[in-house]
């Protein structure tokens, strides 16, 4: 009796935070343990900043495609069709680049196009026609897999120099920087898919929070029935969500273009399933109605900081390094989830 | 009065899968007045106003409204608040996920920009001038049922409108927060807003409205101005036939409550559930119908949901027959002869996919266990029985009973209880939402079954419907047993004051 | 350029090891530690820094395939500590991962980076990074689609050789008529490139020979019983299956026996794979199957005497360290050579 | 004209119109497809063959499957995606046993029902996690199976030390091929098997109902005295079972495995076997024979696009364009707005014939 007054005690403020914030908090604290617990324990390469930029260098694309996963999420639904469609954007604009004699700005427009497409059709599937979410895009993904081989079955470099250039464009950080090895001083960078992404970040954050749309996105992932008795329109709220989503997994498609400078069929294989995991991280739920871009941004981080810890770790046996990675999941999972039936109980006290 | 029509809906069809559920019904309301919709549960009324207000596609009929000279085309609610028609809905229909202040103000407006300071003043502004106990910033989730409705209906009545529409939402309020709605309603009408009012308490119509549109099965009965229709007259109107007299059950009542002193089948002692009430002690007889009462949110239903094991039980013994026994769950109730309606149909009653049939019988067959599969037959006659004893309005008992009228998904839920025949039967506020005459049915059910030598423990937040049935009461205050009335004790005036903590006891 | 597998599928069998060495010893497995022990010596007097040597290993996935397998046993069990080496491993099939754990590794400041590339493209950016912070890059297994100043040495070997020595072989078997299921591997990696090219020149150079079907199973022994499958259902004629590696060949001899169509030496179709799987050349023993290519995992060795020559000053020459395969036919294979080529 | 409608009201209709569609497509594009010849195999035993045995043989892991993941769905209202991940670790632990631990055999070092009965229990373990995480923790399904889904198959390498073990005992054939004298592929078998349990299981108990109130409504399911918990729980059980008995007829089928592929998106394949039996992904009310045929709908169109040659990898995008033609042609809203179509139609013909009159 006595004990479970204390800990409502303790737990009273689980209550009066909302479920984003709290999650939002879970994941930043998370992340911030890990990387310190890295460069306590790990040294050696954590110490370094650009150890830190090459987390974002390296998932600037899984970061656009997770900002528009997490809101298809927020209002409900699902995308699994994001991995597909940047291996189509990679392909098509790698022929078109290569083989067609295109520039980059077409290049950029084709990635955008993409993605628009294939927002429109799944997006008047799922909202119009009220399929489920989750096959059409299953459909969509299947497609886009198929497609890229039809447009190009093998795997190539993009040699075109205007392309190549602006791949190797690099901003350069230098008070950031370190000594290497041969003890020339190394700047720290980030690539321009870095600025690109963050760029959505913001945007995405600026939406969600203080525009309309946004906030419909939240009314109709919370209940879609009283959504639509609250006046919103719910169809065209949910098409949004798509058109957004996908055309997100467009440009995401050139940003991990301009970091992979190829096209191939099996690039970004299992995106989507990071981008799930990214979003429910950041505390996402894919339930609907509670979510958060900058907990995305940091549900991208911790899971790549998870997969860096372990790579580096130097496991002795390749299986070591799925089933750390699930285990690291699981537990921050785990954690997740004990926290919020804590607030449950904390509210009910 | 105001005789300018308002809003005019003329020769309205609607028909479900096997079931007509508006026929040729024409309905006028004129500017300033409150007009109430009535009728039995699943005659219409909800349909209706969801038509009005483009939740449903009318198959035929037209809408016409005062200033526009076209017959208006309403395909969903945003078009029905663009003609200035505000709704609260018979379930509340807020995002819990929002702010309290975001459900008052979103789909609302034009613009595309979210002013999150402005929002939330506004909503303050509302929230006190209405009472309502909720910070604007605070997540409508968290708030208490009677919270949430009266947020659905500071957001419909904060709306510059010109039809304000309230099916049954006052079926979780209590006097207070009633008083409080009828005064809004009445400086809305002093303003020349046309309000459409739908609920089953009659004392409610007789107060505050004008006129009264009557349904029946889906077909109009007739609109009729309130002076010319005594209570009787709307009554028999509504059932289409003539209704037996009230008083009658409250004899039947005193007759039957002398006889009570048999053993107790049920006792508690300092029983404790996770939900926040205080250790109480209980008991129930044999035959005997006990109440709990009390104010809104002063832990009712949390006692009743801890005898059942609704909530996780943390302290307390617990006695069946005389006999102890372990109650957690609502497993192990159920086992005890320990029925439960719950209060919140919606939330915890009611199936909402599956079959009338498989919803009447879901309690007895988790009685009989997961390897004693009932036949279809078997469960086909129990539902049949069960729909023709409580007159439920169905086609079938195939039908998902999500599509069946609020009121008829509770005589499912009543139904499914029954079937289990239990010793000892908790209604939470059994009668939320039923009609007039189905009311009095479950009261003379109540009472029939008890004395069958049923133990029941009856809730309602009308007290003379307690009176009527119950033979001891309850009190309860913030949570806290804080008295129990009996025998000539049962009287509005001392259950008022022990509520309100004059004699206490 | 030439490529070599693709990320998300396993790319099976593989270009081996550096040649002379594993045809002489009579077992390649030992031949490797042998290597080992010999240059545990020279590991011990090798370090004059009284330094062990840090390298990021970057592999495929070891439970792709037997071949990987083998390959990654061998790597571990060669640059371990008592050789000098302090090594740390990373697995993927998807190339942007490795990429990013070749960053990783060059953050944390290793001395070799060993790379086995999951995908051809997208390497250039990574390996500049690598040579600016003074880290040599060693290819083994997989050449990559990138200037060849980027890394020190290259331990791949010919993958149009090894479709021409099969396809050599199938000529001579002198049929009457080329009836062709071709089972290709995950399309663009290298492996798929040279096996397929080889054919596809003799196809087209030749009237009687006809590709009933090509198609590519990605490696996947399932996928390959059901193309199969599917062509027998079809009801066409077929008298050879060149599969890319031996999983396939595996998958379509399944659908093969279900259908009881007979196959072998002397029988009614010609199978043919790739990789010198144990398994694989037992089946050819015992005559189920007519031909496999060879493919050499053991890798370690050489990449050590490699990265000696580094060490020592000098630069590795060729740069690209091509290895001779071989092919066995069914009707001339030994239990020895079993026990020596099986991976 | 009545009876007709009910058909077509009725779910089990979906994945039927699909079936029907593909087989009149077959019909007209090359009615050779239906042929059917019987011969005798290496053993010298009576088989049939054709494209629609293949598709009972081939159909029946995903028709296996299907039965667990719409439990599982109905239940949780969410996927099992570490089911590929999950046959993996139950296959692997199979050969274990089967090749004594060695890392191939001649002939079976268990019998195979002891094989199985091991595989289930490590399939059953793999799902109790996934239960538990989604019953207990309430973890959302996908992200919950997301952890085995990245684990699985390093788990599978891990129980054979990386090695892939072969078994070429002939015996061992039989489960993904033909029990000698019986022209009919064994998996088919197997699946009829695992339906008629499946039958069983919900004619013999109540899980059919508790499932569906679980999945509609947890809290009243919770009052009525049902263990919502539980029943999820059971469901991700029960999927193992599948799983494991899929395992096997897999591993039969090429004496062997290969972690990273075998299986591989098989769990897409099983959900989409699901919704096109046109049970909700959301959970709740489900026909489980709607989605055994769905499993057979999607088996009967890869065939189709395999006899019509194909490229296997570009195989994905004709399905998923099949895929789309079907759930849209099948969607209530679709449904809804072609009946009122036919209704206006027959309604102006009404009128004219009384105009006429
Ligand atoms: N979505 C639906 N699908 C099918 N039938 C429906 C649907 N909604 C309502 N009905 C049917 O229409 C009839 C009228 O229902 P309605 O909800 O309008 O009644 P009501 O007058 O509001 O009753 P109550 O007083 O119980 O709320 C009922 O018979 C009900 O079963
Ligand atoms: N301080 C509070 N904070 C949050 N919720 C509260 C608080 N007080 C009451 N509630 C909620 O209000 C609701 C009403 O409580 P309860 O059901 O016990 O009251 P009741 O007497 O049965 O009234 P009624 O059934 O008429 O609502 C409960 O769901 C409870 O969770
Ligand atoms: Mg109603
Ligand atoms: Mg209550």
């Amino acid at each position: 009796m006595d004990n479970s007054k204390k800990t409502a005690g303790n737990l009273g403020f689980l209550a009066k935070t909302s479920d984003t914030t709290l999650l939002l908090s879970i994941t930043i604290i998370v992340f911030f343990l890990m990387y310190l617990g890295a460069m306590i324990f790990q040294g050696a390469g954590f110490l370094k900043a650009q150890t830190f930029f090459n987390i974002l260098n390296a998932n600037a694309a899984l970061i656009v495609g997770s900002v528009g996963m997490s809101i298809v999420m927020i209002t409900g639904g699902i995308d699994i069709s994001i991995g597909g469609v940047v291996a189509l954007v990679c392909m098509s604009c790698a022929v078109l680049l290569d083989k067609q004699g295109g520039n980059v700005p077409m290049a950029v427009l084709l990635a955008i196009a993409i993605g628009l497409a294939y927002g429109v059709v799944q997006g008047y599937l799922v909202a119009f026609l009220d399929i489920q979410p989750f096959i059409v895009s299953l459909a969509g993904m299947f497609f886009a897999r198929g497609m890229t081989t039809i447009v190009n079955t093998e795997p190539f470099n993009v040699a075109n120099e205007q392309f190549v250039a602006l791949k190797n464009t690099r901003i350069k950080i230098p008070f950031l920087g370190s000594v290497n090895k041969k003890g020339v001083f190394v700047p720290a960078y980030i690539e321009i898919g870095v600025v690109i992404a963050l760029l959505v970040v913001v945007l995405f954050f600026m939406i969600l929070r203080w525009s309309k749309l946004g906030r419909w996105f939240y009314a109709v992932g919370g209940n879609r029935t009283s959504a639509l008795m609250l006046g919103i329109n719910v169809k065209m709220t949910r098409f949004y969500a798509h058109l957004i989503c996908s055309t997100l997994a467009g440009i995401s498609g050139f940003v991990y273009f301009l970091h992979v400078g190829s096209g191939s069929a099996s690039h970004a294989t299992g995106m989507e399933m990071n981008a799930i995991a990214s979003s429910i991280i950041g505390g996402t739920m894919l339930t609907g109605g509670v979510g958060n871009i900058i907990g995305t941004l940091f549900g991208v981080l911790s899971l790549s900081t998870i997969q860096n810890i372990v790579s580096s770790a130097g496991l002795d046996q390749a299986w070591w390094t799925g089933i750390t990675i699930a285990a690291m999941l699981c537990l921050f999972l785990v954690i997740q989830s004990v926290i919020m039936s804590a607030k449950k109980k904390a509210l009910q006290a | 009065m105001n005789e300018e029509i308002l809003l005019e809906m003329k020769d309205i069809h609607k028909r479900f899968p096997g079931v007509y559920a508006l026929n040729s019904v024409d309905f006028s309301l004129r500017k300033g007045e409150v007009h109430a919709l009535m009728g039995e549960n699943g005659a219409g009324k909800s349909t209706l106003i969801k038509v009005l207000t483009g939740v449903y596609t009318k198959d035929e009929g037209e809408i016409r409204m005062s200033g526009n000279s076209e017959a208006l085309d309403i395909r969903s609610p945003q078009d029905a608040q663009k003609y200035g028609i505000s709704t609260v809905y018979q379930e509340i229909t807020l995002c819990p996920n929002l702010s309290v202040a975001e459900n008052i103000y979103i789909g609302r407006g034009s613009g595309a920009v979210q002013n999150w300071k402005e929002m939330n003043e506004g909503a303050d502004k509302i929230l006190k001038s209405l009472d309502i106990p909720a910070r604007a910033t605070q997540q409508l989730g968290s708030c208490s049922l009677a919270v949430q409705q009266m947020v659905a209906i500071a957001r419909a009545v904060d709306q510059e409108c010109k039809v304000l529409i309230l099916d049954e939402p006052t079926s979780s309020l209590d006097e207070e927060e009633v008083e409080k709605l009828f005064g809004l309603m009445r400086d809305l009408k002093s303003r020349g807003v046309g309000i459409i009012f739908v609920t089953h308490f009659l004392d409610q119509v007789y107060e505050i409205c004008d006129r009264i549109t009557v349904l029946r099965d889906g077909k109009l009965v007739g609109a009729y101005d309130i002076a010319n229709l005594p209570r009787v007259q709307l009554v028999s109107k509504m059932l289409g036939k003539d209704m037996d007299d009230l008083s009658d059950i409250k004899g039947s009542a005193e007759t039957y409550k002398a006889e009570s002193n048999m053993p107790p089948v049920y006792e508690a002692e300092g029983l404790q559930s996770n939900a926040g009430i205080k250790p109480f002690n209980f008991h129930v007889n044999k035959g005997e119908i006990t109440g709990f009462t009390g104010l809104l949110g002063s832990g009712r239903s949390e006692c009743v949901r801890a005898i059942f094991g609704a909530d996780r039980v943390i302290g307390g013994k617990v006695k069946k027959n005389g006999k102890e026994v372990t109650i957690k769950n609502s497993y192990q109730a159920m086992k005890n002869g320990i029925a439960y309606l719950p209060e919140d149909r919606k939330r915890d009653g009611i199936i909402g996919d599956l079959s009338i049939r498989d919803n009447i019988i879901l309690a007895l067959q988790v009685m009989r266990g997961f390897f004693k599969p009932m036949s279809k037959a078997e469960a086909q006659k129990f539902a049949d029985d069960y729909i023709k004893l409580l007159d439920i309005k169905t086609p079938n008992a195939d039908k998902p009973i999500g599509e069946l009228s609020g009121g008829n998904q509770q005589k499912c839920i009543l139904a499914r209880w029954l079937l289990m025949n239990p010793e000892y039967l908790i209604l939470d506020e059994p009668t939320r939402g039923i009609d007039i005459g189905t009311k009095t049915d479950i009261q003379k059910l109540a009472l029939k079954l008890a004395s069958e030598g049923m133990s029941i423990t009856f809730i309602s937040s009308e007290i003379e419907e307690m009176l009527r049935t119950c033979s001891r009461m309850i009190v309860m205050r913030d949570r806290r047993v804080v008295g129990e009335l009996s025998g000539n004790e049962l009287t509005q005036n001392t259950i008022m004051s022990t509520i309100a903590g004059g004699s206490e006891k | 350029g030439s490529s070599s597998s693709t990320a998300e599928t396993p790319a099976a069998s593989e270009p081996a090891a550096a040649s002379e060495a594993a045809p002489a010893s009579s077992e390649a497995a030992p031949a490797a530690s042998e290597e080992a022990a010999a240059s545990t010596e020279t590991a011990e007097t090798a370090p004059a820094s009284g330094e062990t040597i840090k390298v990021g290993i970057i592999n495929n996935d070891p439970n792709e395939s037997g071949y990987r397998t083998a390959n990654d046993k061998d790597l571990k069990s060669f640059f371990t500590a008592e050789n000098g080496y302090e090594a740390s491993f990373a697995y993927s099939l998807k190339n942007d991962e490795q990429i990013t754990a070749a960053q990783k590794f060059i953050q944390d400041g290793v001395d070799y980076l060993l790379l086995s590339a999951a995908d051809t493209a997208g390497w250039d950016t990574v390996l500049q990074d690598a040579q600016d912070a003074g880290i040599h890059v060693l290819l083994f297994d997989r050449t990559i689609d990138a200037d060849e100043s980027l890394y020190d040495a290259s331990v791949v070997s010919d993958m149009a050789k090894e479709g021409e020595t099969a396809v050599a072989w199938l000529e001579n078997q002198k049929l009457d008529e080329y009836n062709i299921i071709h089972l290709q591997g995950v399309m663009g990696s290298a492996a798929q490139q040279g096996r397929t090219g080889a054919l596809d020149t003799k196809v087209g150079e030749n009237d009687n020979w006809k590709l009933v079907t090509q198609q590519t199973a990605e490696w996947n022994a399932e996928k390959a019983q059901q193309i199969v499958q599917s062509v027998i259902d079809s009801g066409e004629k077929f008298n050879v299956i060149y599969a890319e590696n031996d999983d396939m060949a595996k998958g379509a001899v399944a659908a093969l026996d279900k259908a009881n169509i007979s196959h072998g030496v002397g029988k009614d179709v010609i199978v043919m794979g790739f990789d010198c799987n144990k398994w694989a050349l037992e089946e050819l023993l015992a005559q189920n199957w007519n031909y496999d290519g060879q493919c050499n995992p053991f890798q370690a060795t050489y990449l050590d005497e490699a990265i000696k020559t580094i060490e020592a000053g000098g630069t590795v020459d060729p740069k690209v360290i091509i290895m001779e395969e071989k092919g066995f036919d069914a009707s001339e294979i030994t239990q020895e050579d079993v026990d020596s080529y099986g991976i | 004209m009545t009876n007709l409608k009910k058909i077509v009201g009725k779910q089990i209709f979906i994945p039927i119109a699909a079936l029907l569609i593909l087989i009149l497509f077959n019909l007209c594009a090359d009615p050779s497809f239906f042929k059917i010849t019987l011969g005798t195999n290496s053993a010298g035993n009576p088989v049939l063959s054709g494209y629609l045995v293949t598709i009972l043989d081939y159909g029946s892991e995903l028709a296996i499957l299907a039965i667990g993941m719409t439990l599982v769905t109905a239940a949780s209202g969410g996927q099992d995606i570490s089911v590929g991940a999950t046959l993996a670790i139950a296959g692997s632990a199979m050969l274990k046993v089967l090749c004594g631990g060695a890392t191939s055999a001649s002939v079976m070092q268990a019998p195979v029902i002891v094989a199985l009965l091991v595989g289930c229990i490590a399939a059953m373990l793999a799902g109790a996690f996934n239960g538990a995480l989604v019953a207990y923790f309430r973890i959302q399904p996908m992200v919950a199976t997301l952890i085995l889904y990245t684990a699985g198959r390093s788990i599978a390498a891990w129980i054979n030390n990386n090695e892939l073990p072969i078994i070429s005992d002939s015996a061992f054939t039989v489960y993904g091929g033909f029990i000698p004298g019986i022209p009919i592929p064994t998996p088919f078998f197997i699946a009829a098997l695992c339906v008629l349990a499946a039958w069983c299981l919900l004619k013999f108990t109540t899980i059919g109902l508790y499932t569906q109130a679980v999945g509609i409504n947890e809290n009243s399911a919770r009052l009525n005295g049902i263990n919502p918990e539980f029943i999820k729980f059971l469901s991700f059980v029960i999927l193992g079972v599948c799983v494991a008995v899929a395992a096997l007829i897999k591993i039969s089928r090429l004496s062997t495995i290969n972690y990273s592929v075998i299986a591989k998106d098989i769990e897409m394949d099983a959900i989409l076997a699901v919704a096109l039996g046109g049970n909700a992904l959301g959970g709740g009310k489900f026909n489980l024979w709607a989605s055994i045929l769905g499993a057979y709908v999607i088996q009967f169109l890869t065939t189709t696009l395999y006899k019509f040659n194909v490229q296997s990898d570009a195989l994905p995008a004709y399905k998923a364009v099949v895929v789309i033609a079907l759930v849209v042609f099948s969607a209530p809203t679709v449904r809804a707005k072609l009946t009122e179509l036919s209704k206006k139609k027959s309604r102006s013909v009404q009128l004219a014939g009384k105009e006429a009159a």
